[in-house]
């Protein structure tokens, strides 16, 4: 089957999550992935969205965190203050995803402000919401985002929420016990993060893509590892999955 | 009882210029109705306090109601930005705004901190972020026990907390169900609260003993206004009307608009529109 | 699903010799029937937490089982003192106990902050209390904004703690009604987590959203053992029986009399009597 | 009608009640003297048990705070941390009800060791469970306890909680903003807190009482108001709510 890079994108993603882990999933990319994979290899994964829903198993993809279906489907739904301080503060959480309108190769987020400063930037952004803490509490971070050159910088104008810091020694230095970004999944590209130096290496690339499109929708010096392989493309279980879902979801949610 | 009141009798009586105010609402029974009778009664210098501000602080920053807003995630969700929101921060329209921003995790222990009658919250967190550096009112600790260095912030505790739940019972004791969110601190954090309610019921005979209930005398009024969290959600009787989020994207996106827009929706309206405008909702689906 | 194993299987491969032991219960739901079964498999040297230690905890003590008790308040309810731990700690039989003592306010908050990973509890207490003076694990900090003194405790963190619930469903996810106690903090306290529960039923479809369940993943073991929580209460099941709280006063008071009870009733049986306890109960009323 | 001490001092302890306190009650006399005002003249009067159970109205007396009638009658029920935070801590009990094995003249209360030091007493007593924090959170706390010597001491043994501190002034040198000890009910008398030294006086004396016996049963010196008046008798209205909330307490606890 034909598929586009966004399906590639969120079918690379959703491989990564298993079956046994906790995800404190966001709207968007991260919630198609966790629920493709959990309609595929991993149907006792639990996803936790940031309203308190935990457990949940909507049938289409929620319009926000505060879809009625997301509490109708899951095992409970807890106040928020509950949800940050049991169970994400609590450290039940194995994967945290995160998404960004800046990152650098170091997994740093920006979500606050683009250009200027802090406090007279040029674009405002909506800010950080849960990403400081979920950064740091979660086991690790997984981070799906679209790649360019723009959103890929070499220096983020804001740290909204630590990766592995602006030398890669930054979380032990604070005494962080969890992993922090460990993979980055893109439309042209899989990285991970060198055991060593922490920043994203390329370890696996989508289907037709070349290393000069990666390098150029890449605004900092990209690494690719030694032994790079090219990713599967999406199975026709997956793609089946997937574009069901989606389907399921733009039905749902017609006229809105 | 003079808890049960009228939504203008509600406001008058409980949001003054100047006030601390907090709408609550995590994507969930945002209090809208609400919202705009603070907008009809033109209060001033307010203070505004939200997680997840949308639709409705755009729409009070954009009628000059606001000096300031305390925050975590100020977006319209699944569409863009809040346009009047960032024309009164970048461009001082219609007068300069300040805030003051912080985490999710830190907004919700500072609402559990206020309910609980504390000055500040302790957590982990901040760890690393750059909030910290810009935000005075994020600070640290010691534990007195492992030497763990704990992020601290004040506690909220706003003049008035306004939220809109699913159910009053006759005496003025109020059901919140489903995606709970942060209404229940809210409510307790603040000194005095307004809650709008989809409908009044007898009594809560037939509701689990754990469910989230606020009780009467936690409350200053209480007011009937079907439909009063459009176009969020209302668990038990609407969806979000998303249509009305992507369309507010444009309404927002200049200034005459915006205002011809809030005359006619808003100024010339009140809180009897906000059942009509659920029930167009239900019948288009 | 290895999560549902028999009583015996549940303590053996979860509390082990030196641990730190909570079996929670604020009066209602207490977990006799997994207290008998400790003292069966002879478990030595345990630090047992608990805000309201009652008769589990005095036969635990008298039998042997127990190097320390952390708790707020130690007596058998309305009946008098719990005669096995006074002989414990004033008499040292069978052996010395060790005490850590704190409020309730300070037990609930180390839970909570146990639940919520943190190393301590900070809230408004112990002013003026004279146990703050001899428990060196009540210490106090400054709130960073206001200068208030604020108390310190260490977070509870068991190392297994055991709970008494109503229902389980098929996948082991568990559900707690009516007076919920501080049972849930307890198990997202501790690393290993044991639940008895009256029921297993289908699903959870026809519970409230809101109401306090366990998701399945938060707990090692989940043991189906009707009447467990007798002589306490189990809501939507059995009552109190009050009968036998006053009844162990008598045979606690002495540690012959004591120990041919245990040997009877607790060495020479099993979890199955506690059906037939339960039974016996309701008969009566 | 006659009438025995105990309910002279239940319902003089239930007078006190007014019907819009929120109270944190007891299981034993609290109980009975916060239930019978909530039968006569303060029907509206929140009780709340440190159980959780919030706004009860129990048809009998519990056995203890964990009965089923108390939550099934009951606004709401919460878990305990929320209501040590939320309700007790957060200001919201206006009245907080307390017995001892000891009290002085400030009210200062004593259930934790009786003779010998702390780490040796010669009696443990159960502790102080809720009791710390129930003094200084509270609005004002309101003492009911059989008069004796033996309990009505100059010295106690150990502060499980505060009342006005070893010399009226303690509450004002920590920042304490409740009010503390304000009123004792006994089987002999009514005391209250004079506003200066902080210290019982007595301002009440049951019918048939003498001051003499009082002061035998006073361990401290004991003072009286410049004003003493006679405790109404109850009346037939209180007596027969007193009793008939006794019998059906007695008639649902037959055979335990």
């Amino acid at each position: 089957m034909n598929y586009t890079a966004t399906e590639m994108m969120t079918v690379a993603a959703a491989r990564a999550i298993r079956n046994d882990d906790v995800c404190f999933v966001g709207i968007g990319m991260p919630s198609a992935a966790c629920n493709l994979a959990r309609l595929t290899h991993a149907p006792d994964v639990t996803l936790i969205y940031e309203s308190g829903t935990i457990g949940t198993k909507p049938d289409v993809l929620p319009l926000s965190i505060g879809d009625g279906e997301l509490c109708d489907t899951a095992v409970t739904t807890v106040a928020v203050p509950e949800m940050f301080r049991y169970w994400l503060q609590g450290g039940r959480i194995s994967v945290g995803f995160l998404g960004a309108a800046q990152l650098d190769k170091f997994g740093n987020l920006n979500t606050t402000v683009v250009g200027g400063d802090y406090n007279n930037p040029k674009v405002r952004l909506p800010g950080g919401g849960g990403a400081p803490e979920i950064a740091t509490s979660c086991g690790e971070i997984f981070i799906v985002m679209k790649q360019s050159s723009r959103g890929f910088v070499d220096n983020i104008d804001f740290m909204t929420s630590l990766g592995h810091g602006k030398t890669g020694t930054e979380r032990e230095a604070l005494g962080i016990k969890t992993r922090g970004p460990s993979r980055l999944t893109t439309d042209l590209c899989i990285m991970e993060t060198d055991p060593e130096s922490k920043e994203f290496i390329v370890t696996s690339i989508h289907p037709g893509v070349t290393r000069k499109q990666i390098a150029e929708n890449t605004g900092w010096a990209i690494r690719f590892a030694d032994q790079v392989v090219e990713t599967p493309a999406p199975n026709d279980t997956e793609l089946a999955a997937l574009r069901a879902l989606n389907e399921r979801t733009a039905r749902a949610h017609a006229g809105q | 009882m003079t808890l049960f009141v009228s939504l203008k009798e509600a406001i008058a009586a409980n949001v003054f210029d100047g006030d601390v105010v907090a709408l609550e609402g995590f994507t969930h029974l945002i209090p809208y109705a609400a919202g705009h009778e603070i907008i009809r009664q033109q209060r001033k210098d307010l203070t505004l306090i939200r997680m997840t501000p949308d639709l409705i602080y755009d729409q009070l920053i954009g009628m000059g109601c606001v000096k300031k807003m305390i925050f975590s995630w100020g977006g319209n969700p699944g569409v863009g930005s809040l346009r009047r929101f960032r024309d009164a921060y970048e461009k001082s329209w219609p007068h300069k705004l300040e805030i003051e921003e912080h985490s999710h995790a830190a907004m919700a222990n500072a609402y559990e901190a206020g309910a609980a009658g504390l000055p500040c919250a302790v957590f982990r967190g901040y760890l690393g972020a750059g909030l910290a550096e810009v935000n005075p009112n994020i600070r640290f600790i010691e534990c007195p026990f492992t030497g763990e260095r704990l992020a601290s912030v004040p506690s909220i505790r706003p003049d008035v907390t306004v939220i809109h739940a699913q159910k009053a019972n006759r005496k003025g004791d109020v059901l919140i169900e489903g995606i709970v969110g942060v209404q229940k601190e809210a409510v307790l954090a603040a000194k005095r609260a307004i809650v709008t309610v989809e409908e009044i019921v007898d009594n809560f005979d037939d509701v689990h003993p754990n469910a989230c209930v606020l009780p009467n005398w936690t409350l200053k009024a209480v007011v009937q206004v079907p439909g009063g969290a459009h176009p969020s959600y209302a668990k038990g009787y609407y969806e979000r009307d998303n249509a009305f989020y992507k369309a507010w994207d444009p309404i927002a996106s200049e200034r005459e608009g915006f205002q011809a827009w809030m005359q006619e929706n808003v100024l010339n309206a009140g809180p009897e529109v906000f059942a009509s405008r659920v029930a167009f909702t239900q019948a288009q689906k």
